[in-house]
C-alpha cells in the first residue's frame, strides 16, 4: 500500500515548474494600468535623457534676440526671458528630476533597508537606538525639516553642480525612517513564520538566514516601496525646488522652471513657461505610482497594505 | 487605560527629548543668523544684541537655555514680531487651524464615502475613475495644483479672490464677514484636500476590502440583513477602526501642507509666518514652530492611541 | 522499560510567558504554559504528548529543542543540558535533534527551491560535499515519497500532504537521533494523513529515530506512539503506555478526553463523559488541581491542595487525589 | 413530499478561479427529510461547503455563481426568489453556523446586539422584546450569567462559548432548516463532544431539520440520519448513516473509512489512499476517483458513472455497481 502511494506520486506530472520571478512578470503583464503607467515612464526617460540629443538649441542656451515667444513652429513650447527654448530645458531638467528622485530612492533605499534589518534581525539595543532615531525623524514635519537642510547647505554655498547630490542626500534622510520600519516590520513577522523557525531548529548560520531566507522575502517589498518612492521623492525636489531651495539655476530641474509663476506676468501671460514642467511632474508621478502600485499587486497579491 | 496612557506619556520624553536635540543643533548649524542680516546694525550694536540674545556662549549651553526656557513652557522671543514665540504662533494658528478643519472634514467625508463605494464595487468602472483621479490627486504638486487653479477659478473666471483671508479694503461685519472669508477659504481649502485624499481613500478602500472578506460579514448576511446595514454596520465600522490612528498623522501634516498653501495663496496662517521667519531668520520663532510641530505630532499619536482604545473593544477592555 | 539511560530527560520544566506592564507595573499576567513537567524519552521509542489547546504541548517540544527559552528546569539531550549548552555547542547539536512543523504552508520558505531547502542544511553544517547533496537529497525524497524531479520545484507547486514530506525529508536527511513533531498530520486530509502516518511508522522501523510526537489527536497518538503522556493547562495528568493508557485510563480527565472522541461507528454505544464548562485560562489557571472546575468526581480536597504527580505502577504516573 | 425540507435538484455551482473555472458542486442532488440529520461528508474541495453556500445563497457574484438547478425550500424554488425574499427567508427559516466562531461574529459589537439583530430583522419586535429573548436564547445553548454574556464583545470568550452564541443567532428565529458547517472543527475535543450534544438535543426539542457539514466519519456516525458522501464536486455514495458505515460500497468512502486511525482499533498499518484530490480545474469525463482507485476499469477512465439507488436504500456512484443493478 505504502509503495503504490510512492510510485504514483513520483509518476504524476506537476505543470510546468515557473519560478517566482516569472509568475510576477506574468501577474504584471496582465495589469493595464501599470503597464499605461510603465510604457510613459519609459517615454518620459527617453524624452529627458534622448531628446536633448535631436534638439537644436541644447549648446545654444541663452539667446537674447529671442525672448519670452509664445510657442510657434521653432519653439514648440516657446521660450523663456533669456530666450532659451522651454522644450529643451524641459528635456534637461527631466534628466535632473528624475536623477534625483532615483538618486534619492536608492539612498533612502540602501539605509533603510540595512537599517531595518539590523533592527529586525539583531533586535535588542541596536534595534531600540536605531528605532529611536527613527521616531525622532518621523516626528519632525518632512517640509520645514528639508527646509532647514535645505537653507544650511545654501549657506555653505555648496557649488551648484554638487547642489543636485545634496538634494539627494536629504531627501533620503527624511525617507530613510520610514522605510527602515516597514522592512523591520516585515522581518519580525518573518520571523514569526514557521520556515524561519525552521532555520532555528536546522542550526543555520546567520549569514544564511539573512541572505538565503530573509532578503529574498524583503527584496519585493523593498522594489515596491523603492518604486513608489522615486514619485515621492521627485514631488518634494520640485516643491523644494520650486522655493529655490532645491536645484538652483543655472541648472534646471521641472520644479525651479515652475519658480517663473512667480512673476506675476508670466503667470497670467505666459503658461507655456510654467505649465510644461507642472504637467511634466504630474504625469511622472503618476506613471511611478501606477507602475508601483502594478508591482506590489503582481509581487504579492496579498499586500495591498496602505 | 489610566496606566497605558502614563506610560505612553513616558515614551513621549525620549522621543521629544532627541527631536528638540535635532532641532536646535540643526537651526544652530545654519549660518547667518537675525543680527547678521540686519544690514542696518552698527558693529557695536551687533556686539550689544549678540551679547542680550546669547550668541556667545557655547552652542550646548545655548542648548540647555533653549530646552530649560521651553520646559517652563517660554518657547523664546521672535526677534522679527519683537513678541514671544507662544504669542506669535497663537496669533496665527487660528487662521490656519480653520483651513486644516474645513480641509480635515472634507478630506474624511470623501474618502470614506468614495473609498467605500469603490471597495464594495471593486473593478467596476467607477472603480478604476476612482483609482485614477486618486492617483491624479496623489501625484500633482500642491504648489503646482494651487497655481493652476488660481489660474482657472481667480485669474481667467474670477470666480474666486486670488489670495488672502479678506478682501482688500473691505470692512465687513458679522455674516458678511463670514461670507467674505469663506469665499477665501476655498481654494487653501481645496488644495489642502487634494492633497490629502489620495492616501486617505486608498487606505479606506484597502481597509474596506479587507473587512468585506471577513467571515462576520458573511455571518451578518446569513441573518438575512439588509445589504445597507451589512455595510454600514458591521463593514464601515471595522474598517473606520485601523483609520484612527491616521488622524494621528493628519494633523500635523496638514499645518506641514500649509507651509505651501498659505504661501501660495497668501493666508495668514502659520505656514506664511514660517515661510517669511526663515527669510529673515527668525531662529526662535523657525525652532519654536517646529517644536511646536513635533509636541503636536506627538499628542496627536498618544490622542489616537486613546481613541482606539476608546473605539476597539479588544483594546479597551484589556487595558 | 530499558534500563539504558533515557535519550531526553526533562526535568521540572516551567515556561512562564509574562505579559509586562511598562515601567512601573511588572509582569502583570502571567501565562504558565508549562507548568513543572518532567519525562524521560528512551532511545528509539515514540514519545506522545496528548492534550488540548492551552495544555502546553508546543511549548514542550520547542524548549527540549531549545527553539525557545525556558523559565526553570532542565531538558537534558544524551545527559547533557541543552540549554546550558553555548550558542556554538547548540549549533553543533542541532543536526541531530530536528523538528518537524504543524502548517505544511507555512514552513517552507516560499522563495527556496525545495532540493535547496532540503540540502542546505548539510553544507551550512559541512555534513558532506557540495557535490554529493544532490545525491542525499534524491535519497531523501524517494524515502519520503517524492522524487529527484521535485527537486527544482518551488513549496507553491505542492500540495499540502506533500509539503509535509518536503519536511520530514528536510529533518531526516541530518540523520537526526531525535525528532520533536509538532502535530504534523493535523491540517491534513484523511486521506492524506494516513499517507503520512504511515510514512512515519516506515521512519520508525528504518531509521531508528526517537521521536517526540505532539497532538491533540488521541486516535493518531494511539497509532504511533508507544507511551503518552496527558497535558492539561501545562501540567502533566497522566503519563504511562500506550496499552495502559488506552485500555484503562485511571486520571478522570484522560478519561473524558477518550470518551469524547467521536467514533466512527454509528451503531456503538457509549457511556459518554461530556465535561461540563470550558477549559479555563491559562493566564488565571484553578487553585488545587487544574482540572478541578471540570471534573465530575472533584472533592473539596482537589480546589486547594495540589495533587502530587506520582507513579502508581511500574512506569504509570498519575496526578490526581483520587487514584 | 410534504415531510420533505429541503429538495437540492441537479444543483451546479462554479467557481471562478486563477487556474479557470471550476465545477464546484457539479449536479448534486438530494433532500433532507423533516426533523433529519443529513451529513455531507468529504474532504476539503469536495464542494461541501459551496453546497451550504448555494443553499444560502451567499456567494459573492465576482467569485462565483450557481448555474442550473432548483433548490426547493418548502416548495419554494430558492433561485427563482427576488434578493429580498431570499434575505427575509435567510436567518429565518434557514439559518447557518459556520467553522470560525472566533472570526465568525463581528469584534467590534456586543454579543447581546449580536444575537438581536436577527429577532429585530425578521420578527418585527421591539428593543426591549428582543433583549428578553436574547437573554433566553443565551440560557438555552448553555451558557449561565446570560445578564453578563449579553454586554460582553467576542474576544472575552472562548471558541466554545462563540459558537453556543452563534447557535444561540441561528435559533433566534425558530428556523425549520439549520445548516451547520464544520460547527466542531476548531474546537477541541471535549468541547466538540458539549456543541454536538447540544446540536442534537436542540434538534430533537425543537423539531428542527440539519444539514451538517463534516470531514469527520466520527462526527457523522454519531449525529447523522442519513449520510452523502462527496468527491471532487460529486456525490459518489449515499445512503442511511447505519447501512452505510457496515456496508460502504464506493472504494472512496471504503477507503475513507479504513484510512482512518480509530481509537481502541489499532492496526500495525493504516489503510491509505493513494495519490491525492484531482484538480478540479483540469477534470476530464471520467470518474473522477479512478487515478486512486485500485479497483479501477477501463471504463471508468472514460465515462461517468451515474448514481443509482442499490437495495437497501445506499445509492452509489460506481461502475463496479453498475452491472449489479442492471441485472
Amino acid at each position: 500500500m505504502e509503495s503504490s502511494a510512492v510510485t504514483l506520486e513520483k509518476n504524476k506530472k506537476l505543470p510546468r515548474s515557473s519560478s517566482l520571478w516569472r509568475q510576477i512578470a506574468r501577474r504584471f503583464l496582465q495589469n493595464k494600468m501599470s503597464l499605461i503607467g510603465l510604457a510613459f515612464l519609459i517615454f518620459i526617460i527617453l524624452f529627458s535623457f534622448i531628446g536633448p540629443f535631436f534638439s537644436p538649441y541644447v549648446n545654444l542656451g541663452v539667446d537674447p534676440t529671442n525672448i519670452n515667444q509664445s510657442p510657434s513652429a521653432q519653439h514648440w513650447l516657446g521660450t523663456d526671458k533669456l530666450g532659451r527654448d522651454v522644450l529643451t530645458r524641459l528635456m534637461l531638467a527631466g534628466r535632473i528630476s528624475l536623477l534625483v528622485g532615483l538618486g534619492a530612492m536608492v539612498m533612502s533605499v540602501v539605509i533603510g533597508g540595512v537599517l531595518g534589518i539590523i533592527s529586525g534581525f539583531y533586535r535588542g539595543i541596536v534595534d531600540q537606538i536605531i528605532m529611536r532615531i527613527a521616531d525622532v525623524l518621523m516626528t519632525l514635519p518632512g517640509l520645514p525639516l528639508l527646509f532647514i537642510m535645505a537653507a544650511i547647505l545654501s549657506e555653505w554655498k555648496v557649488p551648484t553642480e554638487y547642489r543636485i547630490y545634496i538634494v539627494m542626500l536629504m531627501l533620503s534622510i527624511v525617507g530613510w525612517p520610514g522605510l527602515a520600519r516597514l522592512v523591520r516590520s516585515q522581518i519580525l513577522s518573518l520571523s514569526e513564520r514557521q520556515f524561519m523557525q525552521a532555520t532555528e531548529a536546522l542550526g543555520l548560520r546567520d549569514t544564511r538566514k539573512l541572505f538565503k531566507h530573509l532578503l529574498p522575502n524583503i527584496i519585493p517589498l523593498l522594489i515596491v516601496s523603492g518604486t513608489l518612492s522615486v514619485g515621492g521623492a521627485i514631488l518634494s525636489e520640485s516643491t523644494l525646488s520650486f522655493f529655490g531651495l532645491g536645484v538652483v539655476p543655472p541648472d534646471a530641474s521641472w520644479g525651479n522652471m515652475i519658480t517663473s509663476a512667480n512673476s506675476l506676468l508670466d503667470f497670467q501671460k505666459r503658461p507655456w513657461l510654467w505649465v510644461p514642467p507642472g504637467l511634466a511632474i504630474f504625469l511622472t508621478v503618476i506613471s511611478i505610482n501606477l507602475l508601483g502600485d502594478g508591482l506590489r499587486d503582481a509581487i504579492d497579491p496579498n499586500m495591498r497594505r496602505r | 487605560m489610566k496606566g497605558y496612557v502614563v506610560k505612553r506619556l513616558f515614551y513621549m520624553i525620549p522621543t521629544l527629548f532627541g527631536a528638540s536635540i535635532l532641532i536646535f543643533f540643526l537651526y544652530s548649524l545654519v549660518p547667518g543668523n537675525f543680527i547678521d542680516a540686519d544690514q542696518n546694525l552698527t558693529a557695536e550694536r551687533k556686539a550689544e544684541l549678540y551679547e542680550l540674545h546669547g550668541y556667545n556662549e557655547p552652542v550646548v549651553i545655548r542648548y540647555f537655555i533653549w530646552l530649560k526656557n521651553l520646559l517652563k513652557g517660554d518657547l523664546g522671543y521672535s526677534l522679527q514680531f519683537q513678541l514671544p514665540v507662544g504669542e506669535v504662533i497663537g496669533n496665527y494658528i487660528w487662521s490656519s487651524f480653520i483651513v486644516a478643519l474645513a480641509s480635515l472634514i472634507l478630506t474624511w467625508f470623501i474618502a470614506i464615502l468614495v473609498g467605500i463605494v469603490s471597495a464594495i464595487r471593486q473593478y467596476s468602472i467607477w472603480d478604476t475613475f476612482i483609482t485614477i483621479i486618486v492617483f491624479a490627486a496623489m501625484a500633482t504638486p500642491s504648489f503646482f495644483l494651487g497655481l493652476v487653479i488660481i489660474k482657472i477659478f481667480a485669474v481667467d473666471l474670477g470666480w474666486l479672490p486670488a489670495g488672502g483671508m479678506i478682501s482688500t479694503g473691505s470692512n465687513f461685519t458679522g455674516w458678511e464677514y463670514v461670507k467674505d472669508v469663506a469665499e477665501h477659504m476655498i481654494l487653501p481649502v481645496l488644495v489642502l484636500t487634494m492633497l490629502g485624499i489620495g492616501g486617505l481613500t486608498r487606505y479606506f478602500r484597502t481597509n474596506m476590502l479587507e473587512v468585506i472578506k471577513q467571515d462576520f460579514m458573511r455571518t451578518a448576511r446569513a441573518k438575512g440583513l439588509k445589504e445597507r446595514v451589512v455595510i454600514f454596520k458591521h463593514g464601515l465600522r471595522n474598517a473606520l477602526l485601523p483609520a484612527i490612528t491616521l488622524f494621528s498623522f493628519e494633523l500635523p501634516a496638514l499645518f506641514g501642507g500649509a507651509i505651501i498653501t498659505e504661501q501660495i495663496f497668501n493666508w495668514p496662517g502659520i505656514g506664511a509666518i514660517y515661510m517669511q521667519a526663515f527669510s529673515v531668520r527668525d531662529y526662535p520663532l523657525l525652532m519654536g514652530f517646529t517644536m511646536f510641530i513635533a509636541v503636536l505630532t506627538v499628542l496627536s499619536n498618544l490622542l489616537a492611541d486613546i481613541l482606539y482604545g476608546i473605539a476597539d473593544p479588544r483594546v479597551r477592555v484589556k487595558k | 522499560m530499558t534500563n539504558e539511560a533515557p535519550l531526553i530527560e526533562v526535568k521540572n520544566l516551567k515556561k512562564y510567558f509574562g505579559e509586562k506592564g511598562g515601567l512601573f507595573q511588572r509582569n502583570v499576567s502571567v501565562v504558565k504554559a508549562v507548568d513543572d513537567v518532567s519525562f524521560q524519552i528512551h532511545r528509539g521509542e515514540t514519545f506522545g504528548l496528548v492534550g488540548e489547546s492551552g495544555s502546553g504541548k508546543s511549548t514542550i517540544g520547542k524548549s527540549i529543542l531549545r527553539l525557545q527559552s525556558i523559565t526553570e528546569g532542565e531538558v537534558l539531550f544524551d545527559g547533557k543540558d541543552v540549554h546550558k549548552l553555548s550558542n556554538a555547542e547548540m549549533r553543533n547539536l542541532r543536526p541531530k535533534i530536528q523538528f518537524i512543523f504543524q502548517d505544511p504552508y507555512s514552513s517552507l520558505n516560499p522563495r527556496i527551491r525545495v532540493g535547496d531547502a532540503i540540502g542546505e542544511a548539510l553544507l551550512d553544517h559541512g555534513l558532506c560535499e557540495k557535490h554529493e547533496v544532490a545525491s542525499k537529497v534524491k535519497e531523501v525524497l524517494e524515502i519520503c515519497g517524492l522524487s529527484e524531479y521535485h527537486m527544482n520545484r518551488y513549496p507553491h507547486e505542492f500540495s499540502g500532504g506533500q509539503r509535509q514530506r518536503i519536511g520530514i525529508a528536510r529533518a531526516i536527511i541530518l540523520q537526526p537521533e531525535f525528532i520533536v513533531a509538532d502535530e504534523p498530520v493535523s491540517a491534513l486530509d484523511v486521506s492524506i494523513q494516513a499517507q503520512i502516518i504511515n510514512l512515519f511508522s516506515k521512519l520508525q522501523r528504518d531509521r531508528n529515530i526517537t521521536f517526540l510526537f505532539i497532538s491533540h489527536d488521541l486516535s493518531v497518538v494511539e497509532h504511533l506512539c508507544s507511551r503518552i503522556g496527558v497535558l492539561y493547562l501545562g501540567t502533566m495528568m497522566e503519563l504511562g503506555s500506550r496499552e495502559q493508557l488506552y485500555s484503562n485510563p485511571l486520571h478522570p480527565y484522560t478519561k473524558a478526553l477518550l470518551s469524547a472522541v467521536p467514533i466512527p461507528d454509528p451503531t456503538l454505544k457509549r457511556e459518554r463523559i461530556i465535561l461540563k464548562g470550558d477549559i479555563p485560562n491559562p493566564a488565571n489557571p484553578p487553585s488545587g488541581c487544574k482540572f478541578h472546575t471540570r471534573c465530575p468526581f472533584a472533592t473539596e480536597r482537589c480546589k486547594v491542595e495540589v495533587p502530587e504527580f506520582k507513579e502508581v505502577e511500574s512506569g504509570r504516573f498519575v496526578a490526581c487525589h483520587l487514584v | 413530499m410534504g415531510n420533505t425540507v429541503l429538495d437540492v435538484k441537479n444543483l451546479l455551482t462554479q467557481y471562478y478561479t486563477n487556474g479557470g473555472v471550476i465545477k464546484a458542486v457539479d449536479d448534486v442532488s438530494f433532500s433532507i427529510p423533516k426533523g433529519q440529520t443529513v451529513c455531507l461528508v468529504g474532504e476539503s474541495g469536495c464542494g461541501k461547503s459551496a453546497v451550504a453556500m448555494s443553499i444560502m445563497g451567499l456567494i459573492d457574484g465576482g467569485s462565483g455563481g450557481i448555474k442550473n438547478g432548483e433548490i426547493l425550500f418548502e416548495g419554494k424554488d430558492l433561485l427563482k426568489l427576488k434578493k429580498h425574499e431570499l434575505r427575509q427567508l435567510r436567518g429565518n427559516d434557514i439559518s447557518m453556523i459556520f467553522q470560525e466562531p472566533m472570526t465568525s461574529l463581528n469584534p467590534v459589537l456586543t454579543i447581546g446586539g449580536q444575537i438581536m439583530e436577527p429577532l429585530m430583522e425578521h420578527e418585527l419586535i421591539s428593543k426591549k422584546e428582543a433583549k428578553k429573548r436574547a437573554l433566553e436564547l443565551i440560557e438555552l445553548v448553555g451558557i449561565g450569567r446570560a445578564e453578563e454574556i449579553f454586554n460582553s464583545y467576542p474576544h472575552q470568550l472562548s471558541g466554545g462559548m462563540l459558537q453556543r452564541i452563534m447557535i444561540a443567532i441561528a435559533l433566534a428565529c425558530s428556523p425549520n432548516l439549520l445548516i451547520a458547517d464544520e460547527p466542531t472543527t476548531a474546537l477541541d475535543v471535549t468541547i466538540q463532544a458539549q456543541i454536538l450534544d447540544l446540536l442534537r438535543s436542540l434538534k430533537e426539542q425543537r423539531d428542527m431539520s440539519m444539514l451538517l457539514i463534516t470531514h469527520d466519519l466520527g462526527v457523522v456516525a454519531e449525529v447523522a440520519d442519513y449520510v452523502i458522501v462527496m468527491y471532487a464536486g460529486k456525490v459518489i455514495e449515499e445512503g442511511p448513516v447505519v447501512e452505510l458505515f457496515k456496508n460502504p460500497k464506493h472504494p472512496y468512502t471504503k477507503g475513507l473509512l479504513k484510512a482512518k486511525p480509530v481509537i481502541n482499533q489499532r492496526q500495525e498499518e493504516l489503510y491509505t489512499i493513494a495519490g491525492q484530490v484531482p484538480n478540479l480545474a483540469t477534470l476530464t469525463p471520467s470518474c473522477y476517483f479512478s487515478e486512486r482507485c485500485e479497483q479501477c476499469m477501463a471504463i471508468c477512465k472514460e465515462q461517468m458513472p451515474k448514481i443509482n439507488d442499490l437495495d437497501n436504500g445506499q445509492r452509489v456512484a460506481c461502475w463496479l455497481y453498475e452491472e449489479v443493478t442492471t441485472v
